[in-house]
């Protein structure tokens, strides 16, 4: 394979369910015992996209939107009804055990570890079924033990770990056999804050250090902004944005917010073209900033000359924010769409 | 080699010689049946009633025949009372030897943990017949041996001395062992296409509990009623292997049982196939 | 007044107008039933299944009983092959008559969900009463009925013309029912100390099935036995209505069995008392 | 019971589980069949708050500090080992069934509805559970039914609504019998980012029209900062913070950050005293300002005066970098763990 060809690589992919429609209520439950109609639905639609290796790709969208049938596509646990899929020159659907060689999974929700048993049998298992060689199992095992601190946990079986201790489990048994994609369900999902920083460092550093392509799926955004170089929104079923996290900033929510409080009182109206009112409360005031009309030096001196500033923040858009709106939107941004290679 | 890299990675595994002497490909089946073993062992009290239990059913369905025998005028053609005896004892201790947990497929269907299986480069049925094994062989040393040395004491049952019951147990075992397997993997799959199916499983055991020759052998049975039971399963499961064993069938009559057992492990390992790739087409959207 | 709130809510809920007149306290458990009832509807294989394993299995006994007998010299004391046929039916259809539903309470407390029904001010046993009622409603209605109307039909069973068997069965059924509804309730509580109750429930299937009469009815075991089984609450569930119903048992020795299941029902009640506040200072820590 | 007493009063609660100690390996599992060696764990360590009537409180801690041991306890489900708690006037291990009138409870994980009746089947279950009278049930149910949005899912069986709509279902749920205090574990959990928006609108809103006190627990500090007027952090067992959550903010990190994007160039030092580089990338820095070595007028002036300013953001501290110290340190800051009532 070539090292600029992409390493996954979809084409139109499509997957419709038939769902059984069922009538409610007494009469009904009884109807149905007899009755047998359905209903298609399509899960994802039409959906295209190419990631190469060693990129960080954020893979969003509300629930129900297709998320999980798409990665359930690229790992080879569902076949697409249209369209077509290769991750590492290998059809999924068609070689689910030769793409399993190439890709780890963490899902947030559940383990892939073995409950009863200690953490490092549970990896013993995982070295014989990706029949990893032995010096590379020891590199592995060695680099992701120190990475991810695991050596106090080894002895111990999953049902006595924390959630965060488990989390980083999951993510070493997933990497064990050395993958080169690695897809991420909701892996921040339920930790708190600490365990949460701790599993943000280590996804940023297995992928620049290991070079492992990693595709995750959250609905927490500081996630992707904290790891994410390039992220898809997919909505209702198809790719409402594919570009780069800073191209989204940068794009689709020019404005800034700037969060004054002034001394005393507080003005009816702030008199700069560039600041529009958003909200008053006691002396605070919040104030869009509109770069069009003034760079931000103008504002700042003419808020600062023209009124008794006391405090004041800039809030940065948030990707959150963004992604909100292109959920609410529907596909809008359609301009956008064109893939963005890392 | 095997024990370098464990001592070098600290992962010492269990050091079982065997293991690190098969193809690399056999090898994680062979572990995931030691991990189930030892997985059993966490569990302390169904070890001791898992023994008690086995011991009483015997002695009940021992009783129970003695009691049903002293209303007989004369004992039936199939079985005198010493063979019905020995009978009893030993479709108990085989029962208990092919204990089977039939319901992990289905709670992993069911929540959808099965996608993480899915997503490993080896044969599901391969790592779930492993495991099922090493379950199995913890109920040999934790339940049949215990269970076994008291019946033969208590119960006036012997073990046979011919070397060819042996060698008939030998082959029967594990055939009945497959079939049974196969008939609750079968049974399991069913959860990709039923919410509920407890009611197939209810069906499955009253079939198992009825045919499978484990409470009535087959003989007892009406000649009329003979086809349909030859033509189920259940029959090849526990009353093949007992009857060869304890000498109640033999010579041509125990050959043709045992082709019949191979012919049933061949069909059904076919449906299971069938079963597993219809099934993988059928998985549900879970979470969108 | 509750139809007009309902209409106004628009929660029609289901108009049973029995419900309706009953005091609040009682109502909800009322509607426990009723929704658990409507949930059974909703899995329209398990009730194909269902009349076709109660008819399957009653066939089964019914043709097993007959075999037997035609190997007998003469039939023995306790059931000539009319009655023993009779009973067989009855049995199973009672049997049918109080299916419930055991390992909800063990799914609930492994997961941790029964948190949830313990913050509601509500008896949690009355709660699971009521559902396993709404259940066992649905299993006369589906399963009950066509296993009875065929069996009548088909297996030489008569229902009973003297009112005494249908008034001995309208206090037996009941009490049995709460004596197995108990004896499930305790076992399932066990999962509150044990993580595996598997070989608990395996031993409750077990000393059912032998013991309850279903299979074998009582008066064929051995005498020394009796007192173990009568010591056992398992005759009284399935046993002691269909012998009553049947006519087996009458007069005095009627009295008296219906007199020991009250006994035993009482008991039981107790320690599903006593039990549930033990459990309650078990509970264990999840999620910290 | 006094409008001015505390709704909930917890005085020295303690809670200590014995939890089996078992023995790793497969000898050890042999040993295990015959041992039963038992240690002690304190979940909860002394302690004491009281709550009022009306206070939306954030309740938060790692995993495993001890949060769902006090709302056990506090919902009566276990007893406490020592220490007294009552809610309402209830002491609630003592009468759980008189304390459920009084709570409602959300888990976010788990669902209270029945599974496969219709949402309304359920919600007319409840009002028999909690033997709601006939013109309250309907009053409560038409507010709920509007303010959630239920209208259209009524109908429905529970296992076909997303995440988002059984969440909203389970809140009305838990507020159909009118209960004085609302519990709440993790109700944004798996949400999407428009479901956690529209949740936390609807919390706001009946915790100030309905006047329930709320008690939320959550790993998500946004859920925190947009609702919570007041914040308990309970650190291994005990209290480490509890107070308003404007405090915290206030007391805890007074250092406010910069990022500043420069033309063209980026200075080696930037010659304010009042900041501290953090920094340094590409022609953008970020940089610490203490207020206490000037205002922010003095600074801001001096940074657009002196050096060539194209873009600048003002982040304010975070409630979760707050927290999160908090957490590191351990129960450092006990000067402020007074309570303070809203």
């Amino acid at each position: 394979m070539n090292e600029h060809e992409p390493l996954i690589r979809a084409e139109g992919l499509t997957r419709t369910f038939r769902v059984e429609e069922s009538l409610e209520g007494l009469l009904g439950s009884f109807k149905n015992l007899f009755s047998t109609r359905h209903r298609l639905i399509t899960a994802v639609n039409n959906v295209s996209f190419d990631i190469h290796r060693g990129e960080f790709v954020g893979y969003v969208g509300e629930n129900g939107a297709g998320k999980s049938t798409t990665i359930k596509m690229l790992t080879g646990i569902l076949t697409p009804t249209a369209g077509r899929v290769e991750v590492a020159d290998i059809v999924p659907y068609e070689d689910r055990a030769a793409n399993a060689f190439n890709i780890g999974v963490v899902f947030g929700q559940r383990t892939q570890l073995w409950w009863d048993l200690p953490v490092r049998d549970s990896f013993d298992l995982l070295r014989s079924i990706y029949r990893v060689p032995d010096d590379l199992f020891t590199r592995n095992y060695r680099e992701l033990a120190e990475a991810l601190h695991l050596e106090p946990l080894l002895t111990l079986p999953v049902r006595k770990l924390s959630l965060g201790q488990r989390m980083r489990c999951d993510l070493a048994a997933a990497l064990l056999h050395g993958p080169k994609i690695l897809f991420l369900d909701e892996p921040t999902i339920g930790l708190d804050l600490i365990a949460k920083d701790k599993m943000r460092a280590m996804l940023r550093r297995i992928n620049q250090t290991r070079g492992v392509t990693i595709i995750l799926t959250t609905h927490d955004m500081d996630d992707i902004e904290a790891l994410c170089g390039r992220i898809m929104i997919i909505d209702k079923g198809s790719i409402a944005y594919d570009g780069s996290t800073e191209r989204l900033k940068r794009e689709h929510v020019r404005h800034k917010a700037l969060e004054v409080e002034f001394h005393d009182y507080n003005p009816e109206v702030v008199a700069i073209p560039a600041l529009k009112l958003l909200r008053r409360e006691g002396n605070k005031q919040w104030l869009r900033y509109d770069p069009k009309a003034g760079t931000m030096h103008e504002v700042i001196s003419a808020l600062f000359r023209d009124y008794c500033v006391k405090d004041l923040s800039i809030h940065e858009p948030k990707v959150e924010d963004i992604v909100k709106a292109i959920y609410e939107q529907g596909a809008a941004p359609k301009a956008g769409a064109a893939p963005v290679h890392a | 080699m095997r024990d370098a890299a464990g001592e070098a990675a600290q992962v010492p595994g269990v050091a079982w010689p065997l293991v690190g002497a098969l193809p690399p490909g056999a090898r994680v089946y062979a572990k995931f049946a030691i991990r189930s073993f030892q997985k059993q062992l966490a569990y302390k009290f169904e070890y001791f009633v898992g023994v008690f239990n086995g011991l009483l059913f015997i002695f009940i369905f021992t009783s129970l025949w003695r009691a049903i025998y002293a209303n007989l005028e004369s004992p039936p053609a199939a079985f005198d009372l010493e063979g019905i005896t020995a009978f009893a004892v030993f479709a108990m201790i085989v029962r208990i030897s092919m204990t089977q947990d039939d319901m992990s497929t289905v709670g992993k269907i069911r929540s959808g943990a099965i996608a993480l299986d899915m997503v490993k480069p080896m044969s599901y049925f391969g790592m779930m017949l492993s495991e099922c094994l090493g379950q199995t062989m913890f109920h040999w040393f934790t339940r049949v041996i215990p269970v076994l040395a008291v019946s033969l004491l208590a119960f006036d049952a012997a073990l046979p001395r011919a070397w060819e019951n042996w060698a008939l147990l030998a082959i029967a075992w594990p055939l009945g062992y497959l079939i049974m397997f196969m008939v609750n993997y079968l049974f399991a799959l069913l959860a990709f296409w039923f919410i509920e199916t407890f009611s197939f499983h209810l069906m499955k055991y009253g079939l198992f509990t009825i045919f499978a020759g484990g409470i009535v052998p087959v003989d007892f049975f009406p000649e009329w009623l003979k086809p349909l039971i030859e033509s189920l399963p259940f029959m090849y499961i526990l009353y093949t292997p007992t009857a060869l064993f304890t000498g109640h069938i033999a010579g041509a009559d125990a050959l043709r049982l045992i082709l019949l057992q191979g012919a049933w492990a061949v069909a059904l390992g076919m449906a299971c196939t069938v079963m597993w790739r219809a099934a993988q087409r059928k998985l549900v959207v879970q979470g969108g």
